[in-house]
Formats: structure tokens, C-alpha cells, sequence
């Protein structure tokens, strides 16, 4: 632990790429602007010059083009990186990511599994507007054969991007725009960091309340926490990590534990991620809730530009400390 | 100018008759309800699959939409594996999960079955995509429909496959049908190759009713592809003598068109020609045309009596390197409550 | 009620296209096939003969393109109903449905609104494999600005189009193929039949149990509660009828009756409409629930062709008693 | 042989001013994060859409892609109301929701601002259809740029557009670069308007840079689709002064080839070709682009003395007819929650 280091969330992403390019030929990147550009996000940079053109790949802007053919090259044993530049626009390539993706190993009888990973920043970032703000996690949450990860961590977003492209599945690693330039500590470069799809982490321990969250809504919670201890309540902060496959034994420990949970997602409310877990907690561990489970997620209505209104409408410090304080105090 | 690798036209007239015959038999067992949801026949386009597979490898990728028996047929996988699929039994060539539209074959490179039209286009660039990351000079054979063209995937399709100078073959299966719409009501262009042309694909048309043209002029694609790999475009000239799927009586075509069509019959053409030449008996024809009946029949036999998947199996495909839950238990079937909610509905 | 009449739900979509059609010349119908072959599903079964090539239209298979086109027409005040043969479809078209549908209004501060229609057949029907049987519904209803409603009847798909076609906002109108042939009462031709979105009903009353259903899911809950009635249990049938906006009040009055839900619904488990109907329901009247909410959807898994396998991944009438006697003796 | 409706040029130089001065101060506002979000500038592009609107009517339709401030101006929109836009105000275009990418106007016909490359391109055909079933004799101009020619869902408008022979005009602003990537490492073709000729769409190349090109080739278009409708597609070669966007350096750029449009500046010439032929003098030209420059000085003075979109009708606008769901309680701005958040990221 000593010879942690602090780098940031984009950095984390970049090493993660370098490391596994580097580990396997059979891994590529393919995207807009990933190459020349080093990335809209500076994701990529220094992959073109490192790796040279045949693997890191510049692409028109064809979305389903280039997301199909990734599926096709993973058919045959390639491990294609498919970079959306946000997934506001994997929407246009939404066909190929849940038709063709997830469904060619049942189709198929087994024969074809797609080791493929779709990359990006993902949700809301700042005053993008309507059509540039899309938390996709439910939509592809709802697809059996997809795997879904959102790590708020530099350790989290090296961990699980290179442990996604060693998967032999399609999965997504929803990245977060807000998160690119946040730092945290990680282990020293030469060592392997794989974090396990599928395993929740207890970002802070408390004992009144579990605060499950993922992605953007990470930092949100660790906030929120710290205010609630002032007013000595001890919110514990569950990071999910991973949509698909979903801890739930990590929740069910968590809530066994506190009686309570508010449910903060960056997401949609409608259908979102929040009523999936809350549909699992009440099933399972009914008996252990001391309240109502809340949800704190976007408004249900398309997000404006306008700054004030974009707070209004995204999840936030004071709608998530209001909720804690109705499951704690109802 | 063929090229040394052509298969024995005998031999691939036998192909056209196994194809044939084959989909006579399913088309039987549809009927008789042995075989459910869509199912598409290729019966009257045989020359097109049969043609371009007789110029190219065994390891050469095949890639088609939900038409696609003829395909994993001509490729090789055997009627038993597809008639099975068909059934829905463990021994298909998708293990019964895949259906009609959903044809693999690993084996023989038969990449699919894709039944969302035009988005296995993107998918073909994708396997070209890898053999030419690898070096290897194969060349990827991406069959697709005249109603395919109007797709977005296809059109990003195209422009990859040539911005990245991939080895792949389109070949549009233009039977001048999309379902009950003609080519001309859906497509606004003088000829299919235009599209092509407007991504400097180089384009040409055959005969797709004629084994031999398809053959020679495919012959040609593939060598110029395996020099230097490209893309190239083919509309095969072609129709379909069945309905679009089972379901479809095809009450917007002519009697007068289907029976010009019908004269013009692939296999009845390949044989003419064998004969003329003495290369073909009628003994030899009636013989491999019994031959490829037995195999179909048998097939049926196979598939009635092979088993279904198992259905602790359930959860083993949706992701690969182990299951993530448990099967579910095993519904009764046509329980009493299942009986009456069909009633009710 | 003595003048109700027998129609199919086929016919019954066909009457509210027609009536439509006629009611307003600037309704057109659009979609592949819906014309001269009268409909993949002969829903549209004699529009072309009596309205004309120009409101009957026959499209190229380019979902994203038409539907985009219908977003346009109604932009200025035209009113589309863009018919997808199936909604497996429709995922070619995501983005139009999701981005531009929607979002339209509140990106242009009020000034277009989308009186738009999309309908088709929706869900699992039999047999069709992974990528034919999409139920798409909790993706739809996630996004703000659009309208979904489910139709179980012929009366109610006649209502819910005609109510559908008439709003100045974009609705899916999500048709149910495994029900074209199921036939239902319905007031005469001649009555103006227009059933308000977000209005579930009562199809059948209960004591013990609510069953919450829709579209294909109904006559499943309806059989199902008549075995139960064998057994002593008094099943109430919910069917929401419209998944976006959702009638919670109808949801709580009866959970408050019967302090015990089954939702049994046709699309896949994972944030599926049973999710978000549950959270309401435990966020809403907690303290009326006498045990957990209990769900009914697909297996999470891609839809298998083989017969048997596909039944064992729907929802059906053995699930769905055993986990309303779950709940009721839990 | 310029159209009757054709504005006078000298009106339409001072619009070139208008929108270039307005843009200008954009930049300044934006680096002094009054705006917010993405926001693209057209700068060196004045000519296209100048020239178009020079010769259509009012009445026609103008649809576009989000680098959108020129549209609106040319159509009319206010300064004010696109400044305050910018600001997020609600006396913006668009009341402060949609931002600089998604300008609207209705009562000047303009159609957006649409973010999602491509995607706006059928929403054209969509507006030509509806003129084209009410009989009017409205021509629509779908801007777009060189980058989403490679979008499905442009390919997919362009074949709607053409089968249904729908009046519209799509307008490729071919600046050389989407982002950072050039037209030949996007784009296999070896002219833009080949893909229309696919679509047996009639193109034709203008140059962006010449507003008298531009608006003498559109107006014959225009004439010809207002005759009979039908579709045409005109490449105009420009060129972006600027970066993509605000945070794009456009280093993939040469420093020779931005000089070698900057000799080429659409105002530049316009003005030259006027004041050759004495239809301008230099002081004339001053006082318009002081009079652009007030106007676009005043414009941030608006947008700044804006109100913001009230928070109370947040709801408003998600489904026309009404609120259906109350507006959440208004949150404190930065609540020290909130920093708290922000410094933890
Ligand atoms: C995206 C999509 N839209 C619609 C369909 C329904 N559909 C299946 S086949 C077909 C017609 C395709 O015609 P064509 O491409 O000419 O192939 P053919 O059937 O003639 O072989 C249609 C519309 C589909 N499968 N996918
Ligand atoms: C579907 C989609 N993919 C990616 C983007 C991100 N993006 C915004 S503008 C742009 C470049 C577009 O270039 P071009 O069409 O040439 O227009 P220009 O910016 O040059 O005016 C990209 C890739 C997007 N908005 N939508
Ligand atoms: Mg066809
Ligand atoms: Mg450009």
C-alpha cells in the first residue's frame, strides 16, 4: 500500500488500454477520433504512437458500422475495444449492441461467444442537452448476454476496463465524462489490477443507513455521508461497480446491517437501475426493512441546458441527504 | 477463366438438388407443423450460393441473412444438423436455439443466420476485418437481399469495408422482392451497382440464375481480392419460386412472371449444360436427384428423432465460460391454467 | 351493452386506423408493407383500397429513416402513425423513437410538439429466436417525453390507438401479435370508442391478491385466476393498460384491498416495468404490503427457438400461480 | 440567370457581418463561461447558408446540424434570442433548454439545431413530405456536414427522399474535417455527390466560399423542385476558420491551409466583388459592421438582463398539453454538499 500512486480516472482508463494492447495482439481499439486525435476525451493518447495504426483505429462516423463490425472480428476471435465517444451515440448503434452482441452465443448453440468490449463516457455530464446526456445503464442492463460496468474510481476504471477485455462477453464499460480528471490512489503500474465484474465495494462503512450507488453518483454519496455524519447519521456508501452482474449479496449484507437504503442513480427513473435493486432487496430480505426503500435519480423529463434547471433536473447532494433523512426518520 | 480451385459442377449440381430437395422436405414439415416461426426458402436461387462457394476455399467466411439453409448447406453442414436446427433439437447446427433464421456452422465457417435485416453487413467487415489484421488471404463471402440495401448498416458497411480496403465479397441476392415490395418501390437507383459505386466499390452484375456465370465472374472477384485485398460487389440476378416465408402467397407476382422464371430454373439449366457436353447422364442426374431425396428424408428421420436441449441447459449460452444461475424448474406442459389463458386469447 | 359486439383485436386496430384516417386528413399511415399487402399482419387489411396511395404508404425497409420521416411531418403538424412490423425492429430506429420523438419539445422551449404514433406488434410471440422477440416496453417507457400503452383487448387497442393518434405527443402503441386473433366485446362501429391513457382496469375482481398484467400477461393473469379461484384464492386481475403514464392510483387502491402483488409481465426481468411498478408500490404504501412483491417476466436470458426452451423462458401460468401462492401464505 | 426572389446582396453581405460578429462574441462569452456546453461556430463558413437563404422564401424550410447559430440568424432569429439562447436564457430561441446545438424557431422556419450527426437528415424528408401532402409548393434546405454522409440514417433519407420525390435540398457543408478527421480518411469516394447519384439524385459541387456561387446554383435548384418536387444534393467545398468546437485546437490542421482560406474569406470577396462594381463603398462596409457588431455587443447585453427559465416549469415541456407531474423543490445552489461532491471528483 505504500507505493500507491494518485492518478487520475483518465489516465487509470489509458493504462488499462496500454496494458491490455500490449498483453494480447488480438486486442484493438477502434472509435471516432481515438487515433490522430488521441481520443475526444484524451482517453487514448499516446495509443496511436505506441501501438501504431493497425490497432488503434480511427473510424468514420458510423456507429453501427463500426459496432458491428467489432462483433463480427470478435466472432472470430479478435478482442475489438469499441469506443463510443459517448453513448449518446451507441444509440444509433443500439441494433448491434443488443441484437447482435448479446445474443450470437444463444443463436449460435454456443459456438460464437463475442469477447468484446464497448467503451465511453456515459450520462449526463454538463449542460450537453437533451440528446447528449443519455444514462444508458438500464437500457443495456435489461439485456441478458450483455455484462454492464460503471466504475467512479481511477483503481475501479483500470480494474474493470481490463477485466472486461479479457472477458469472453460483450460488456460495457459506462465511463463517466465528470470523472476523467478526478484522482484516487492506485497500486504501482506493473501490478495486474483486475477487478471481477460483479462485486460491489463498501466505499465507506456506517452502520444507520446503505447509500447504494455507482459511477458519477459515487462522489455524491461519499459527500452526502460526510454531511449526514454531522447530524450523526452514519451512512454506509455501497458503490455497485457493476450493474451486470448485479453484488446482490454485497447489498443484502449491507441492508441487513443498516435497515435502510436510499437508492442514488444517475440514470432515469423510470425502469431505471434503482428499481431493479429495490425489486431484489424487498424480494429477498423483505423482513429486514425498517422503512421504505428511496430512490434519488434524474427527473423524469429530457434534460435542459439551462445550468439551474440541469441541477433541478440530476440527482444531487440535497435530494439524496432529504431521502436518507425520510428513510431514517418515517 | 476458372480458376484451379473449382469444385466438380457435377458435383455441385448434386448441391443444388441436395438444396432443393431439402427445402422441399422442410417445406413438408412446416406444414405439418414440425418446424416453428419463420422459415424463408431459397428454392429457385440456388445457382447464386452454389456459384460463389464452388471459387472459393473451404476456410473462406460465409456470412448470409435469415435465408440461409442453402448457405450452411453449401458450405457443408450436413442436412441432418440443418434439418435438426429446423426441428429445434439439441443435434441442429445451433443446437435447436437458433431456428431457421439462425443457421452457425464454426466449423465450416458458416458465420450465419442474421434475421435483423442489413446488420449483418457490418458483421462481414468485421470478419474481413480480422483476416486481413492477421494476414490471412481469406476472402469473406456477405450474402444479402435486394431489401437489404436500404438499410443504414448496410451503407456504413460499405464505406468501412472500403476506407479499410477489407477482403470482402457483397453479394446482393436481388430477387427482385423485399416480401411483397419489387425492387422498384423500395429502391430508387437505375442499377443496385450504383450504390456500390458511390463508395469506389467495384460492382458487376451475373446471372444468378446461371451456376456458371456466377461461378467465372466470382472466380475473378476472388482472385483479384486474395492479390490484394478489396472489397467488391456483386448483384446476383435471381428469384425465389416460393413465397417469402411459409405464410406468404406471393399475390403480388405474376403466374407470367413466376413461370418465365420457373423455365429458366437453375438446375434444370447446370444439367442441360453437363449434358449438351456429355459430362451428364440422365441416369447420373436421376441418381444424384434420389440421392439428395434420400438425404433429405433421412434428415427428417434424424431430426424427428434426436432430442430437444435439455433444459437444465437453459442458462449455459447466455454467457460463455459458465452458467450465472440456475435453470429455472421445468414447466409442465400445458398445464390447466396454460390451456385456458390459450383459450382466453 | 346489449348492442356490444364480437371483433377481433385485429379488426379492432383496423376500425381505430380507419376511423382515424377519416376523422382527420392529416393522419397518414406509414410502414413497410402497410399498403398494397395490407399489413405483414393484415392489420391495415383495406386501408390502401379506400384511402389512397398517398396516406397509405409502403415504405423501404428503412426503419430509422421513416420513422424520422414521421418525426419531421410532425413537426409540422401532420400526424403519423408509423407502423413497425415488429418492435424487434424498431431497435434500428432507437434513436429516432428515443432522441428526436421525445426530446423535441423541450429542446425547441415548447414550440414543436410530436403528435406522433408508433404501433406494431411487441414481445415474445412464438418461436421468432432472440432477435425477433424483443419486448421493448420498460426501454421505452425510461425515456421522458414519449407514451406507451399495452392493449390486452380488442376493445382497448381500438381505444388506446384512437386515444393514441389524437395526442399531441409521441405514443408507442405496443400491439401484442399472439393476441391479432383473440377475440372481445366492443361497443358498435358507430360509437366513438376512446379509452384515456394511464388508465388501468380491473379485469376481474379479488380479495386476497392483486395480479398486476398487461397486453399478453392478461389473459395469462385472467386464466390463472380462475385456478386459483379453485383453491380458495380470490385473485384480483389488474391490467395497466398503459405502462407511460402509469395509473398509480388504480395500482395502490387495489394493493390497499388485497396487501399482497404478483406482477406478471411480458418482458425481460432486468429493470423490466415490474421493477419500477414494485418501487412505487413499496415507496408509496409500504406499510399495506403483508409480504414482498413478487415478479413474473423471462428469464434473463436470450429467447431460445426450441419450443419447450421458450416456454420454460416466458412468463406462464405455473409461475405465475406459484408465485401468487407465495406470496399469499409467505 | 438569378431568380426573381433573390435578396439584394448588399443586405446579405451585412447578414455574412451579422452572423460573423455574433459568433466572435460567442467565442469571448464562452471562454468567459457565460455558455455553457458544446458550442461549434461557423466562422468562414458564412456563404452556404447566406447564399441559400438568399434565394428561397421565407417561407420555406431550414433544418440543420448544431453548428447552428448562422441558420437561425439567416433565417431571422434574433441577436437577442439566439445570444440569450447561448446564455440559457429563457428569451432564447429555444427558452435556455436546448443550448447551442439545438437552436429553434418556428415562426421563421427554422427547424433546429439537431446534435446526433445524421439524425436530422430524415426528419427533412419528413418536412418535404408534409409539404408535398399539402400541396405547397415549400422547398426544404437540410444542411449537413461532410462527417454524417457516413451516418445510416442519412443514406436511408436519402433513398426516401428520392422515392417519393420529396422537394428538398440537401446541403453537404464539406469543411474538409469532421472533428479531426479529414474527408478522405472518412469517406471512400471519389466525390461527395456520388453517393446521390446512388440514389439517382442529381448533384452538384458549389463553391462555399462564393456567395454568388452558391446562391446562382441553388436558385436554379430551387426553380427546378418548385416546378416539379423532387430531391437534388449540392456539395458546397468550405472551410471552418475555427476549431470544431470551443476545446478543439485543430491541430491536425496546417497553418497553410487555414492561410489559404483566409485569402478566401467569404466576406472579403463578396465585399470586393460588390465594390468592384460600385455597388459598395468602404465607408458603407464600416458602418454595416459597426451596425453587426452593436448589434451582436447588444445581444450579449440581452442575454445577460435574461431571466433564466423559471424552475416551476421544468415539467412543462415534457409532454405538450400540460404538466403532468409537479416540479421538484428547487435545490440550493452549491449546497455544501454539493462542493463537497465536486472537490471529491
Ligand atoms: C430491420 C428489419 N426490418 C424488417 C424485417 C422484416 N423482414 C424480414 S425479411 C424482409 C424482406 C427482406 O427482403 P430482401 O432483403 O430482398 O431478402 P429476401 O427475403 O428477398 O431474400 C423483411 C421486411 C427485418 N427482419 N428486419
Ligand atoms: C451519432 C453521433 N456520433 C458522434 C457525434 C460527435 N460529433 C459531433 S460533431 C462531429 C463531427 C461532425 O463533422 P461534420 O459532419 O463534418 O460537421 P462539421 O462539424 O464539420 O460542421 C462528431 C463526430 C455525434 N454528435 N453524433
Ligand atoms: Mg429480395
Ligand atoms: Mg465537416
Amino acid at each position: 500500500m505504500s507505493e500507491m500512486r494518485q492518478i487520475t480516472y483518465r489516465q487509470a482508463l489509458n493504462e488499462a488500454l496500454a496494458e491490455e494492447l500490449e498483453r494480447d495482439p488480438s486486442v484493438f481499439l477502434m472509435g471516432e477520433e481515438v487515433a490522430e486525435y488521441n481520443g475526444a476525451y484524451k482517453v487514448s493518447q499516446g495509443l496511436l504512437e505506441r501501438f501504431g495504426p493497425k490497432r488503434i483505429i480511427d473510424t468514420p462516423i458510423s456507429e453501427n458500422g463500426f459496432a458491428g463490425l467489432g462483433v463480427g472480428a470478435a466472432m472470430v476471435g479478435l478482442r475489438p475495444i469499441i469506443e463510443f465517444m459517448t453513448f449518446s451515440f451507441s444509440l444509433v448503434a443500439f441494433d448491434q449492441v443488443v441484437n447482435n452482441a448479446p445474443n450470437m452465443l444463444t443463436m449460435s448453440g454456443g459456438q460464437f461467444n463475442i469477447p468484446i468490449t464497448f467503451r465511453g463516457p456515459n450520462g449526463p455530464a454538463h449542460q450537453l442537452g437533451a440528446t447528449h446526456s443519455h444514462a444508458t445503464e438500464c437500457l443495456y442492463a435489461n439485456v441478458p448476454g450483455l455484462k454492464v460496468c460503471t466504475p467512479a474510481t481511477p483503481r475501479d476504471a483500470k480494474g474493470l476496463l481490463k477485466t472486461a477485455v479479457r472477458d469472453n462477453n460483450p460488456v460495457l464499460v459506462l465511463e463517466s465524462e465528470l470523472l476523467y480528471s478526478s484522482k484516487g490512489l492506485i497500486e504501482p503500474a506493473e501490478t495486474e489490477l483486475l477487478i471481477p465484474l460483479g462485486q460491489a465495494e463498501v466505499k465507506r462503512e456506517g452502520a444507520d443507513v446503505t447509500i447504494v450507488c455507482y459511477a458519477q453518483t459515487v462522489p455524491l454519496a461519499l459527500a452526502a455521508a460526510e454531511q449526514l455524519e454531522d447530524e450523526d447519521i452514519s451512512a454506509e456508501v455501497l458503490d455497485l461497480r457493476s450493474i451486470k452482474p448485479l453484488d446482490e449479496r454485497a447489498i443484502y449484507d449491507s441492508v441487513a446491517k443498516t435497515h435502510r437504503v436510499v437508492i442514488v442513480e444517475q440514470d432515469r427513473p423510470f425502469c431505471g437501475v434503482g428499481a431493479e435493486v429495490c425489486y431484489r432487496i424487498q424480494k429477498n430480505i423483505f423482513d429486514e426493512l425498517d422503512a421504505a426503500i428511496a430512490r434519488v435519480s434524474q427527473e423524469d423529463v429530457p434534460i435542459p441546458y439551462n445550468e439551474r434547471l440541469e441541477r433541478a433536473v440530476l440527482p444531487n447532494a440535497d435530494k439524496l441527504i432529504a431521502a436518507v433523512k425520510k428513510v431514517c426518520y418515517a | 477463366m476458372p480458376a484451379a480451385e473449382q469444385r466438380d459442377e457435377v458435383e455441385m449440381l448434386w448441391l443444388m438438388l441436395l438444396i432443393r430437395r431439402f427445402e422441399e422436405r422442410a417445406s413438408q414439415q412446416y406444414q405439418a407443423q414440425k418446424i416453428g416461426g419463420f422459415c424463408h426458402l431459397y428454392i429457385g436461387q440456388e445457382a447464386v450460393v452454389t456459384g460463389a462457394v464452388a471459387t472459393t476455399r473451404f476456410d473462406d467466411y460465409v456470412i448470409t441473412a435469415y435465408r440461409d439453409h442453402a448457405h450452411a448447406l453449401a458450405r457443408g453442414t450436413s442436412a441432418n444438423a440443418c434439418m435438426a436446427e429446423l426441428f429445434g433439437k439439441d443435434t441442429g447446427c445451433s443446437r435447436g436455439l437458433g431456428g431457421s433464421m439462425h443457421f452457425f456452422d464454426k466449423e465450416h465457417h458458416m458465420y450465419g443466420g442474421h434475421a435483423i435485416v442489413g446488420a449483418h453487413v457490418p458483421l462481414a467487415c468485421g470478419l474481413a476485418f480480422a483476416c486481413k489484421y492477421r494476414n490471412e488471404d481469406r476472402v469473406t463471402l456477405c450474402f444479402f437481399g435486394d431489401g437489404a440495401i436500404n438499410q443504414g448498416a448496410f451503407h456504413e458497411a460499405l464505406n468501412l469495408a472500403a476506407l479499410f480496403k477489407l477482403p470482402v465479397i457483397f453479394i446482393c441476392e436481388n430477387n427482385l422482392f423485399a416480401m411483397g415490395t419489387s425492387v422498384e418501390r423500395s429502391t430508387s437507383l437505375k442499377q443496385i451497382i450504383d450504390r456500390a459505386e458511390g463508395y469506389d466499390i467495384p460492382g458487376c452484375v451475373v446471372d444468378g440464375m446461371n451456376f456458371r456465370h456466377v461461378r467465372d465472374t466470382l472466380s475473378e472477384v476472388v482472385a483479384s481480392i486474395r492479390k490484394d485485398p478489396h472489397p467488391a460487389f456483386v448483384e446476383a440476378r435471381t428469384y425465389r419460386y416460393r413465397g417469402h416465408s411459409m405464410s406468404d402467397p406471393a399475390s403480388y407476382r405474376t403466374k407470367e412472371q413466376l413461370e418465365k422464371y420457373r423455365l429458366d430454373d437453375p438446375i434444370t439449366r447446370l444439367r442441360a449444360q453437363l449434358t449438351r457436353e456429355g459430362k451428364l447422364t440422365n441416369e447420373k442426374f436421376d441418381e444424384l436427384d434420389k440421392e439428395a431425396k434420400r438425404i433429405a428424408l433421412e434428415a427428417v428421420k434424424f431430426a424427428e428423432e434426436s432430442e430437444e436441449p435439455p433444459l437444465e441447459k437453459l442458462y449455459d449460452y447466455t454467457y460463455a465460460n459458465g452458467a450465472v444461475k440456475a435453470a429455472p424448474s421445468l414447466p409442465k406442459n400445458n398445464s390447466a391454467a396454460e390451456k385456458k389463458a390459450a383459450a382466453a386469447s
